[in-house]
């Protein structure tokens, strides 16, 4: 049991357990804080596989961004239902989930069972030569691919984030009238 | 660190090479800076600038993408990201056609113009719709393929979202932004493993042999996820939900632009595929694409054509018949290579018919305040003009003879026939069967509009017929429908 | 116009003259000169008939055609044949016809639509005539249903009567039944000969003596079929002709027919049209094999049989002489079945003339009855023989001339009757020596028939003339008084016609005369000396006898020898109970049909689209909600499966977005599952 | 100008100018129709008379007349080839009689049309566009050109009964529209298939030319409906299949008994002059279809399915007359009579023989003008005491004898009296139904036998109904009102029947007038089918 | 060296856990939340198997366009549930079923 392979093993249970809570778990708050610890385990299992800029980003733009803006939207929105929540302990729609369980469970064995099939770890593109090791410059490498094979869907990403900029200020802006 | 350098210098004059093969989209960017601009600065002095400046910008737009015909056959850029064919020029032709009436119709849409908030982030978040579509129609590459759409979905969130008027519409947007959320996580799961398996995103040969050689239903199942968020946007049957209540709910341009600017675009990225997985003479058939697109233009077409009968409300209806559409257009799809003719003919038609079809609904809504069909009693009589042309209109959606509706459905017929002599499968009679089932079908719902307007009388006082550029609008696109009924190879002789 | 050539111009004329007037009485002549223009029109044709008679009697015949129109490689021609038989017939019509119109101009003055009885009249004269002398049997069958046609037209003249109009219906369905037969004889000559032209089928070299019957074959010259064909082709001529002569299974029809006024009776339904069906056979004789004309005797003699009991009872005049002439018919019929054309054709002739004198010497008593009855507007019914009695004092002339025609009925020697019944029951006993012993019952039977016919008309002058008048009140005899001079000419002319003289010197023996040495006999018959005198001198001897006893009977009041309400009193009353059989047998059952076809039509074809429907509603739950939301009128199979099978798939939009994507996936995962794992499945 | 195209598009013009025309000239509509017809019955009696007899048309292409082939549509369909569809107008022997039949009931239905009063220029401007597209379809020798009009066709009829029908208008005209038009996209199938089957033999593309169609030596050798390469759709031989799904189209236009359930709707349905063109004409193009198209593309299939025919043509006969004589309502009953009439059509098609078909032509012509002067009668009756039940007359004679007089000329024409061209119709049809068995065994004799028995069951019911309505006492159910408003025929109504009724007898009287423009055609496409 | 098979199970556990959320949750935030759920998971995807794949980066690239998208699209998301809430006065997906048929 290497080093690598506990922390993969604490980091993979820490996702798989974060997540189940934040989906079961009644309140939204305690749901937003779990899912926040479900994103920390998935940057740590990036840099276990040597994306570290990539584990950067996601803390930076996901933690930061998204999980304060879930926060600020729950803020605005669940004031009555927080406290109409919590005065209706009932275990709601019960009877509902279990289809939904059936039909998760039913997609997670097929997912399995094609990935046991396909023994990905023999695929000869894996086991190739042009393997990433712990001593390259990842980011160097992704900088430079950025700028010349990936260039286009950069230039196309920052017209996207213009427009959803401008889509989501138009709605969420008071009208000017009021 | 020198390694890169000489790679670096080359890839750098593949970019600036490239330039040249996509005025059209800088074009596109170049107008969507203006336009946010002129909103932001000049609009109070004149107010419909933003408007001017996108049509203006859109024209200029036509004409470039006019001139890449000149490119002749496929030309490959940046890398393998997008692929610029011929093929993908008429769509983006299409798209532009689409945008351009769109905004027409918003100009003259009552409850667009009277929105507080104004309509110029519309305009904004149109144009970069059209650049997320022409990237679809152009890609190659899986992730540009997820890029764009993204981009063509949250930007019809926002437009189906835009006004938010009253309830209808936000619950249209909610919806719609959910079912496509889910939707393209799927795809990007389905992207995932493609990756995973095959360690290449670029459609092309080597992703094929990746495929090969992991078990035939592991691929399967990887490119079914991946064909989820493909089939959102073109709304066939298991991904259909959503249309008719987004349809319904959503502003009428915006969803006279999803029914055909999205919906075309989404034709536009499974012709791509198509081709990339078919290109390698398919020595190598890693998904049986045939059967899947028979199997699922059946149930769609069955779908739409019997589910509209119910429909009283007329957008509604509207809805179920443009999956009706979709369904009858996988048929072209089926006969790959020699249907494409036929394809681009049948969605010009019916993007011309559509974008109609909806003018004069919002018109008579708008004159009229009836929405349901049962309303429509005796309005044939009080506003003669609109319904004459609704009439034509339905008919062409039919596909009954003297209009353009009928030779399209003939071409597409064709293609399916040509198709079946070469491959011979049974599937795709039952395809032509269920075509023919359905058209006979379509006839009642269509005719439920004249039934009532016609031959139904009622006694209240009818509102008197307002001549606008709606209305001029509509009657144009309604005498092309016709027109290219009768002389239909004025188009055909332009799609090579 | 060389002498040869005139003859048919003369006999077109004598057609087309009548159809003239019918056009000008219908549409264009004022209702007081109709009569003169009829009248003339057809004294035209009868002095053409005249002509046309002498020139062709015994001088070979003559037959001019024309082109009428070609259809496929065939083309039909339409032309004339002249020869003995239609020269006869011509002569026998438009003269008949003539002495009818003068009548009527009596006997209708003062009816309000006359123009509509001329126009009628000449059209039925027209139609006859052309009937007589076509020469092919398609033109003969057009002029065949156009004589039927316009006989409904007189049946149902008076049309406020609803009598008239159940008759006029009744008669021209049956007809038209009877054509039936006679146009799929037509069809099988056409498919076997090619073409339906008498001369070239019958003539001496005819095609039709080409065609040889070898072991079950019917071999001619286009083809050739089963021999049971020919045998269909016999019995539809003869079917055509049963009901056109009113014989056993087709005649109730004519009963009925005198609804119409009398003077159409007496020329159509004594004379001219009913003979058409004898003339039909003669026409195409040769056709018919030993069976056929086995069948034509049997039925011919069946008919006068039971004509003449059905006649014993009746008590209206018209119906007698209706049910007479039906047993005359029969006669005829036998005289064709055992071969002897020219005796049938002789008796047809004889018997114009005489039971068309019956008819107008009735006519004439009705008349005056119906004027007594509308001058004391006593309720009783002026035609029945009951209310009347003698008359022979008021009415003598009619008296006189109608006894004449009696006698001539029963046969009785010095009579034209008395020669051509002889011929038929000779010849037919002639017949019967060299058959089975079931063909002998024929000639007794026959014999039994003419004496119960002597018995029936002699009831019937005993009523009518001797005795008192049993109408009410007392000075009723001024009333009566001698019928109009036109009526009494044409019963004194017949009167004479009705004697022997016109057709043989030798009063006794009708061997000579002219007429029969003119046709050969189907079936030659050898000439039994014996037979000569005894049959007629039994016959006359018996005859006497019942006449005397109807005399006693009737004349002179003893004691009612039948008593009235005895079973066979009411059998034959009601006509041997035909009609009402044939009510229950057929109207009933077609017309049940067609209410049972129609329903099938509404519920079967309509129901079955409606329970298919149903079934396939039922797919989807929301049943009675389905029906609400149903657009109203949308009925038909396709309709309600799409509909049901539209609601099912609308019943997933239940517009919650969970609900949305559940159902997205399962139906993505089952189709993944299936489409790759159903083998392993 | 080739006179086909005249008379074709002449009253879509003028239908355009009464559309254009300010609704201030309600009145001249009516005018304008009228003038139109005329000078349609001109134009089709010129054609008529200079009509070349001796020309067979069928199936040899140069033989038809008044021809005229403009290029229409030329797609260029890549690796389809280049789809070629030309304007091709022309007439041969089987389409002649039906122009002049068109013109004349177009005429008749238009004085019958007096007696529209609402929204008249939507009215004669549906009406004349129905007229452009009976002529087109009786003159179209291209597939796709047929099938426009075709289609054409039904959308001025669905408004026509839907917006000036009865009381249950909108359901008759629905059930009208989907049964044909069910038809009709089947054929559409069938058409496209024919079309890549084809190849015109001098441009070499594929054509929709029908006279191309008819000549095997056309089909490519592979192709579907290729007679050697003997292909099969869902497991039935592809011709075969082809025919019977064109036969079906069309039948359902004759209609035949199982697809007929519209027709007696319609009928009752339909305003009287939009029930005198469906029963005059439209009645007639199945038939027409069936003649054309069915017999002239798939002479093979024909034979096969001649048995099939002919038992359809007895049980429509029988059928139809059985239920015409169970109906309440008159005009019910007279469509119940024309699916009866109708029969003898089909009887005379499927025997194959010269008189047979020559026969069923002759009834389609002499059933054109007797159901069309009897849906007139029956309109005039419903157009003054709405209402058309038989058990309400009584003794109608009395008080209107005029209108009676030409009620028996149209019944006994109708139910076949000799003189009238309903006679010598159905005694060829017999006479070839029962002649074929020996010329080439397309149909057996008892056939013919169980078809005559048509001709008594239509005597039944004419006559029961004569004598139920019109004869014996007057007794009316709606008493002294209807006696006053029962009066006789105006002179503009007897001007639309003597016609009909002259021409019946004339037609009658002279067959030769209507057999020799047929003769050629028939006996060529007898030949053409079964080779003798 | 840590397998990708580990990483791809992990990846398709938390997929069917953020599927699972989106399905059952009844609140519309935590709908989002599952859905970005089943993001993560590909990433963790396109991050292990981007390992090998030196000179393209795919992998990597892919996931940082992804990331960047998703936290666009949350943004807007989360704009039209505000919409929403102004109207519906609730954010639970059952309660927004006015557009049915």
């Amino acid at each position: 049991m290497t080093p690598e392979q506990i922390i993969f093993y604490v980091f993979a249970a820490l996702v798989i357990i974060s997540a189940l809570l934040a989906v079961v778990v009644k309140s939204l708050v305690r749901s937003i804080f779990l899912f926040f610890v479900t994103l920390f385990a998935v940057a740590g299992l990036f840099v276990l596989s040597l994306g570290d800029f990539v584990a950067v980003t996601q803390i930076i733009v996901y933690v930061g961004g998204v999980l304060v803006l879930m926060l600020f939207a729950f803020m605005l929105s669940s004031k009555e239902l927080l406290n109409t929540l919590e005065l209706v302990k009932t275990r709601y729609s019960a009877v509902q989930n279990i289809p939904a369980i059936v039909l998760s469970l039913a997609l997670f064995f097929i997912l399995v069972f094609a990935l046991v099939k396909s023994n990905v770890n023999q695929l000869d593109w894996i086991n190739g030569g042009n393997h990433l090791s712990v001593s390259d410059n990842t980011v160097q490498i992704i900088g430079i691919n950025l700028m010349t094979n990936y260039l286009f869907p950069f230039e196309v990403a920052s017209v996207f984030l213009m427009m959803a900029l401008i889509g989501a200020a138009h709605l969420a802006r008071k009208d000017k009238a009021e | 660190m020198d390694d890169y350098s000489l790679y670096i210098s080359d890839s750098l004059n593949g970019t600036i090479a490239g330039i040249r093969g996509i005025y059209p989209e800088i074009g596109l960017v170049v107008s969507f800076l203006l336009v946010i601009f002129s909103e932001l600065f000049f609009v109070k002095r004149i107010k419909q600038l933003p408007f001017w400046i996108t049509l203006i910008s859109l024209a200029v737009v036509f004409t470039l993408t006019i001139k890449q015909f000149a490119i002749g056959d496929s030309l490959t850029l940046y890398s393998g990201m997008i692929v610029l064919q011929p093929a993908s020029v008429y769509f983006k032709l299409l798209f532009l056609l689409s945008a351009i009436l769109f905004i027409v119709f918003v100009r003259n849409n009552q409850q667009m113009q009277q929105h507080k908030k104004g309509t110029g982030d519309l305009y904004a978040v149109l144009i970069a719709v059209l650049l997320g579509m022409n990237c679809m129609a152009m890609s190659a590459n899986l992730l540009m393929v997820y890029l764009s759409i993204e981009t063509v979905s949250i930007g019809s969130y926002i437009m189906v979202g835009y006004i938010s008027g009253d309830g209808k519409q936000a619950e249209a947007s909610i919806k719609y932004a959910l079912f496509g959320a889910a939707c393209s996580a799927i795809m990007l799961y389905g992207i995932s493993l493609i990756y995973s398996f095959t360690g290449t995103l670029n459609l092309n040969a080597d992703l094929l042999e990746g495929l090969n050689a992991i078990p035939v239903w592991s691929a399967g199942l990887a490119i079914t996820l991946f064909l989820v968020g493909l089939g959102f946007k073109m709304s066939f049957v298991p991904l259909h939900f959503w249309s008719p209540d987004v349809y319904e709910g959503a502003p009428t341009p915006v969803t006279a632009f999803l029914t055909t600017g999205s919906k075309i675009a989404g034709f536009a990225l499974l012709w791509r595929v198509l081709e990339a997985f078919n290109s390698s003479g398919n020595a190598i058939s890693v998904y049986d694409f045939q059967g899947l697109i028979g199997i699922v233009a059946i149930v769609t077409m069955l779908f739409g054509n019997l589910a509209a009968i119910w429909q009283d409300n007329i957008k509604r209806m509207l809805a179920y018949s443009s999956i009706g559409h979709t369904g009858f257009l996988m048929m072209a799809l089926v006969a790959n290579t020699a249907g494409f003719k036929s394809l681009i003919f049948y969605l010009f038609i019916y993007l011309l018919t559509n974008v109609a079809a909806f003018m004069l609904v919002d018109k008579v809504e708008q004159e009229s305040g009836s929405v349901n069909i049962s309303t429509y009693l005796g309005l044939g009589k009080s506003m003669p003009l609109t319904f004459i042309s609704l009439l034509i209109v339905l008919i062409s959606l039919t596909g009954l003879p003297p209009t353009s509706g009928f030779v399209a459905k003939f071409l597409v017929f064709g293609s399916a026939l040509e198709s079946y002599k070469s491959s011979g499968s049974s599937l795709i009679l039952w395809m032509m069967i269920t075509g023919a089932v359905t058209t006979v079908v379509s006839l009642f719902y269509y005719f439920k509009v004249p039934l009532y307007a016609y031959l139904r009388k009622t006694e209240s006082i009818l509102p008197r017929e307002k001549f606008d550029v709606k209305l001029v609008i509509s009657l144009v696109l309604t005498f092309l429908v016709l027109i290219f009924g009768i002389f239909p190879q004025v188009i055909t002789d332009l799609i090579n | 116009m060389e002498q040869h050539d005139i003859i048919p111009v003369v006999s077109l004329l004598a057609v087309l003259m009548p159809l003239l007037s019918f056009v000008l009485c219908m549409f264009f002549v004022p209702k007081s000169i109709s009569g003169k223009v009829a009248v003339s029109s057809i004294a035209v044709s009868f002095i053409a008939s005249c002509f046309v008679f002498f020139k062709i009697w015994n001088a070979g015949n003559i037959h001019i055609q024309h082109h009428w129109f070609t259809l496929g490689q065939t083309s039909w021609d339409v032309g004339l044949l002249l020869n003995n038989l239609s020269a006869l017939m011509i002569l026998l019509v438009s003269g008949i016809a003539f002495l009818v119109h003068i009548y009527s101009l009596a006997y209708m003055k003062g009816d309000e639509n006359i123009d509509r009885y001329w126009g009628y009249l000449s059209l039925f004269c027209s139609s006859m005539l052309g009937l007589v002398i076509a020469d092919n049997l398609l033109l003969i069958y057009i002029f065949w249903e156009l004589v039927g046609f316009s006989s409904y037209l007189l049946i149902g003249f008076w049309r406020t009567r609803d009598a008239a109009v159940q008759a006029n219906k009744k008669a021209f369905i049956m007809n038209r039944l009877g054509d039936l037969g006679f146009l799929l004889a037509l069809m099988i000559l056409y498919s076997q000969f090619g073409t339906l032209d008498i001369e070239k089928l019958f003539g001496d070299g005819g095609l039709f003596h080409l065609s040889q019957f070898t072991s079950g074959e019917w071999i001619a010259p286009l083809g050739h079929i089963s021999y049971v064909w020919l045998l269909v082709c016999g019995f539809g001529f003869v079917f055509g002709a049963l009901a056109k002569s009113a014989q056993f299974p087709l005649h109730t029809w004519l009963p009925d027919a005198m609804e119409g006024p009398t003077a159409v009776s007496s020329l159509i339904h004594a004379a001219t049209m009913v003979a058409a069906g004898v003339f039909l056979l003669v026409r195409v004789s040769p056709i018919f094999d030993s069976t056929v004309l086995i069948t034509i005797a049997v039925i011919g003699i069946f008919t006068a049989f039971m004509a003449s009991t059905i006649a014993l009872v009746q008590n209206d005049i018209k119906r007698i002489l209706a049910y007479s002439t039906i047993s005359q018919l029969g006669f005829m019929m036998l005289a064709i079945g055992i071969g002897n054309n020219g005796a049938a054709i002789f008796h047809l002739a004889t018997h114009a003339f005489f039971k068309c004198l019956l008819f107008l010497c009735a006519g004439s008593v009705i008349h005056e009855m119906h004027y007594a009855k509308n001058k004391l507007d006593a309720d009783c019914d002026h035609q029945d023989i009951r209310n009347m009695g003698g008359l022979r004092k008021m009415m003598p002339l009619t008296f006189v001339t109608m006894v004449i025609a009696a006698l001539a009925l029963c046969g009785i020697p010095l009579t034209s009757g008395y020669l051509s019944k002889d011929a038929i029951l000779i010849s037919s006993f002639e017949w019967a020596t060299t058959r089975s012993f079931a063909a002998k019952l024929i000639p007794y039977l026959a014999m039994l028939t003419s004496w119960l016919t002597t018995f029936y008309i002699a009831r019937l002058i005993f009523k009518v003339f001797y005795g008192e008048l049993r109408i009410q009140g007392d000075k009723t005899e001024r009333l009566i008084h001698e019928a109009p001079r036109f009526m009494l000419m044409p019963q004194l002319f017949l009167a004479v016609c009705s004697a022997f003289f016109l057709f043989s010197v030798n009063p006794l023996s009708y061997e000579n005369t002219w007429l029969l040495k003119v046709f050969p006999g189907s079936v030659a018959l050898e000439r039994i000396h014996s037979y000569h005198t005894v049959i007629p001198a039994l016959l006359n001897l018996f005859a006497v006898l019942i006449i005397y006893f109807a005399y006693i009977q009737y004349a002179r009041k003893e004691k009612a020898m039948f008593r009235e309400n005895t079973w066979l009193y009411n059998f034959a009353l009601n006509g041997w109970y035909f009609d009402e059989f044939y009510h229950q047998a057929i109207v009933r059952p077609v017309t049940y049909v067609s209410k049972f076809s129609f329903s099938i039509d509404r519920k079967v074809i309509d129901g079955l689209v409606d329970i298919v429907g149903k079934s396939g509603v039922l797919l989807s739950s929301i049943a009675g909600w389905l029906d609400r939301k149903l657009i109203d009128g949308f009925v038909n199979l396709a309709g309600r499966a799409a509909a049901g099978l539209g609601n099912f798939f609308r019943s997933f939009q239940s517009g919650r977005i969970q609900y949305y994507l559940a159902v997205m996936i399962f139906v993505v995962l089952t189709f993944f599952v299936l489409r790759y794992f159903s083998p392993a499945i | 100008m080739n006179l086909l195209s005249i008379l074709t598009f002449l009253p879509l013009i003028a239908g355009i100018i009464i559309l254009v025309a300010p609704s201030g000239w309600q009145k001249q509509f009516k005018y304008i129709t009228l003038a139109v017809t005329l000078v349609q019955i001109a134009i089709s009696g010129y054609i008529y008379f200079h009509f070349d007899n001796s020309l067979r048309g069928v199936d040899l292409i140069n033989s038809y007349q008044f021809k005229e082939q403009i290029s229409w549509i030329r797609l260029d369909l890549g690796s389809m080839g280049k789809l070629q569809i030309d304007y091709f107008l022309g007439i041969d022997g089987l389409s002649v009689p039906f122009l002049l039949l068109t013109s004349i009931i177009m005429m008749v239905a238009t004085i019958s049309s007096w007696e529209i009063k609402t929204n008249l220029k939507g009215y004669f401007a549906l009406f004349l566009l129905l007229d452009t597209a009976i002529i087109g379809v009786f003159c179209a020798l291209d597939f796709f050109l047929f099938y426009i009009f075709y289609e054409l066709m039904l959308l001025p009829l669905y408004f026509l009964i839907g917006m000036w029908g009865g009381v249950r208008r909108e359901y008759a005209a629905i059930k009208f529209f989907l049964y044909t038009l069910a038809g009709s996209v089947f054929m559409l199938l069938i058409m496209v298939g024919l079309y890549f089957s084809v190849t015109d033999p001098e441009t070499g593309n594929h054509t929709f030319n029908m006279v191309h169609m008819m000549n095997p030596a056309n089909y490519s050798g592979d192709s579907i409906f290729g007679s050697l390469a003997q292909q099969t759709l869902l497991g039935i031989p592809a011709r075969l299949l082809g025919f019977i799904i064109l036969f079906i189209a069309f039948a359902i236009k004759v209609p035949i008994v199982p697809l007929h359930t519209w027709l007696p709707d319609a009928h009752v349905e339909a305003p009287t002059p939009v029930s005198i063109i469906l029963a005059g004409i439209l009645l007639k193009v199945g038939g027409y279809g069936i003649l054309r198209i069915c017999y002239g593309i798939f002479p093979d299939a024909a034979i096969h399915t001649s048995w099939w025919l002919g038992l359809i043509g007895v049980v429509s006969i029988v059928y139809g007359a059985l239920n015409a004589l169970a109906q309440k309502d008159l005009k019910r009953l007279i469509a119940y009579s024309s699916v009866s009439h109708m029969g003898f059509v089909l009887l005379g098609t499927a025997s194959l023989t010269a008189e047979g078909a020559a026969g069923s032509v002759m009834q389609m012509i002499s059933h054109g003008f007797l159901s069309a002067m009897l849906f007139f009668l029956v309109g005039i009756v419903y157009n003054r005491v709405h209402d058309r039940e038989i058990a309400n007359f009584r003794g109608l004679a009395n008080i209107m004898p005029q209108y009676t007089a030409f009620v028996m000329i149209a019944f006994f024409a109708s139910l076949g009296l000799p003189g009238f061209s309903a006679f010598i119709a159905e005694a060829f049809s017999l006479i070839g139904a029962f002649n074929s068995e020996t010329v080439n065994g397309a149909i057996p004799r008892w056939m013919a036998i169980a078809g005559s028995v048509g001709i008594l069951l239509s005597a039944a019911y004419f006559l029961w109904t004569l004598q139920r309505m019109f004869f014996g006492q007057t007794r009316l159910m709606g008493g002294e009102e209807w006696r006053t408003k029962l009066n006789d025929l105006t002179m503009r109504e007897k001007l639309a029947l003597a016609p009909l009724a002259l021409l019946a007898l004339i037609l009658g009287v002279f067959p030769s007038l209507a057999f020799d423009k047929i003769n050629g055609s028939v006996l060529e496409l007898i030949h053409h089918v079964t080779g003798k | 060296m840590i397998p990708l098979s580990n990483f791809m199970m992990l990846s398709a556990a938390l997929f069917v856990i953020g599927l699972y959320a989106v399905l059952v949750k009844r609140n519309v935030i935590q709908l989002l939340i599952g859905i970005e759920f089943m993001i993560n998971a590909a990433l963790i995807n396109f991050v292990a198997a981007g390992k090998s794949d030196k000179n393209y980066m795919g992998g990597q690239m892919t996931a940082l366009f992804t990331i960047v998208i998703a936290a666009a699209s949350v943004a807007v998301a989360l704009a039209i549930i505000l919409n929403v809430y102004k109207y519906y006065k609730s954010i639970d997906p059952d309660k927004l079923n006015k557009l049915r048929d």
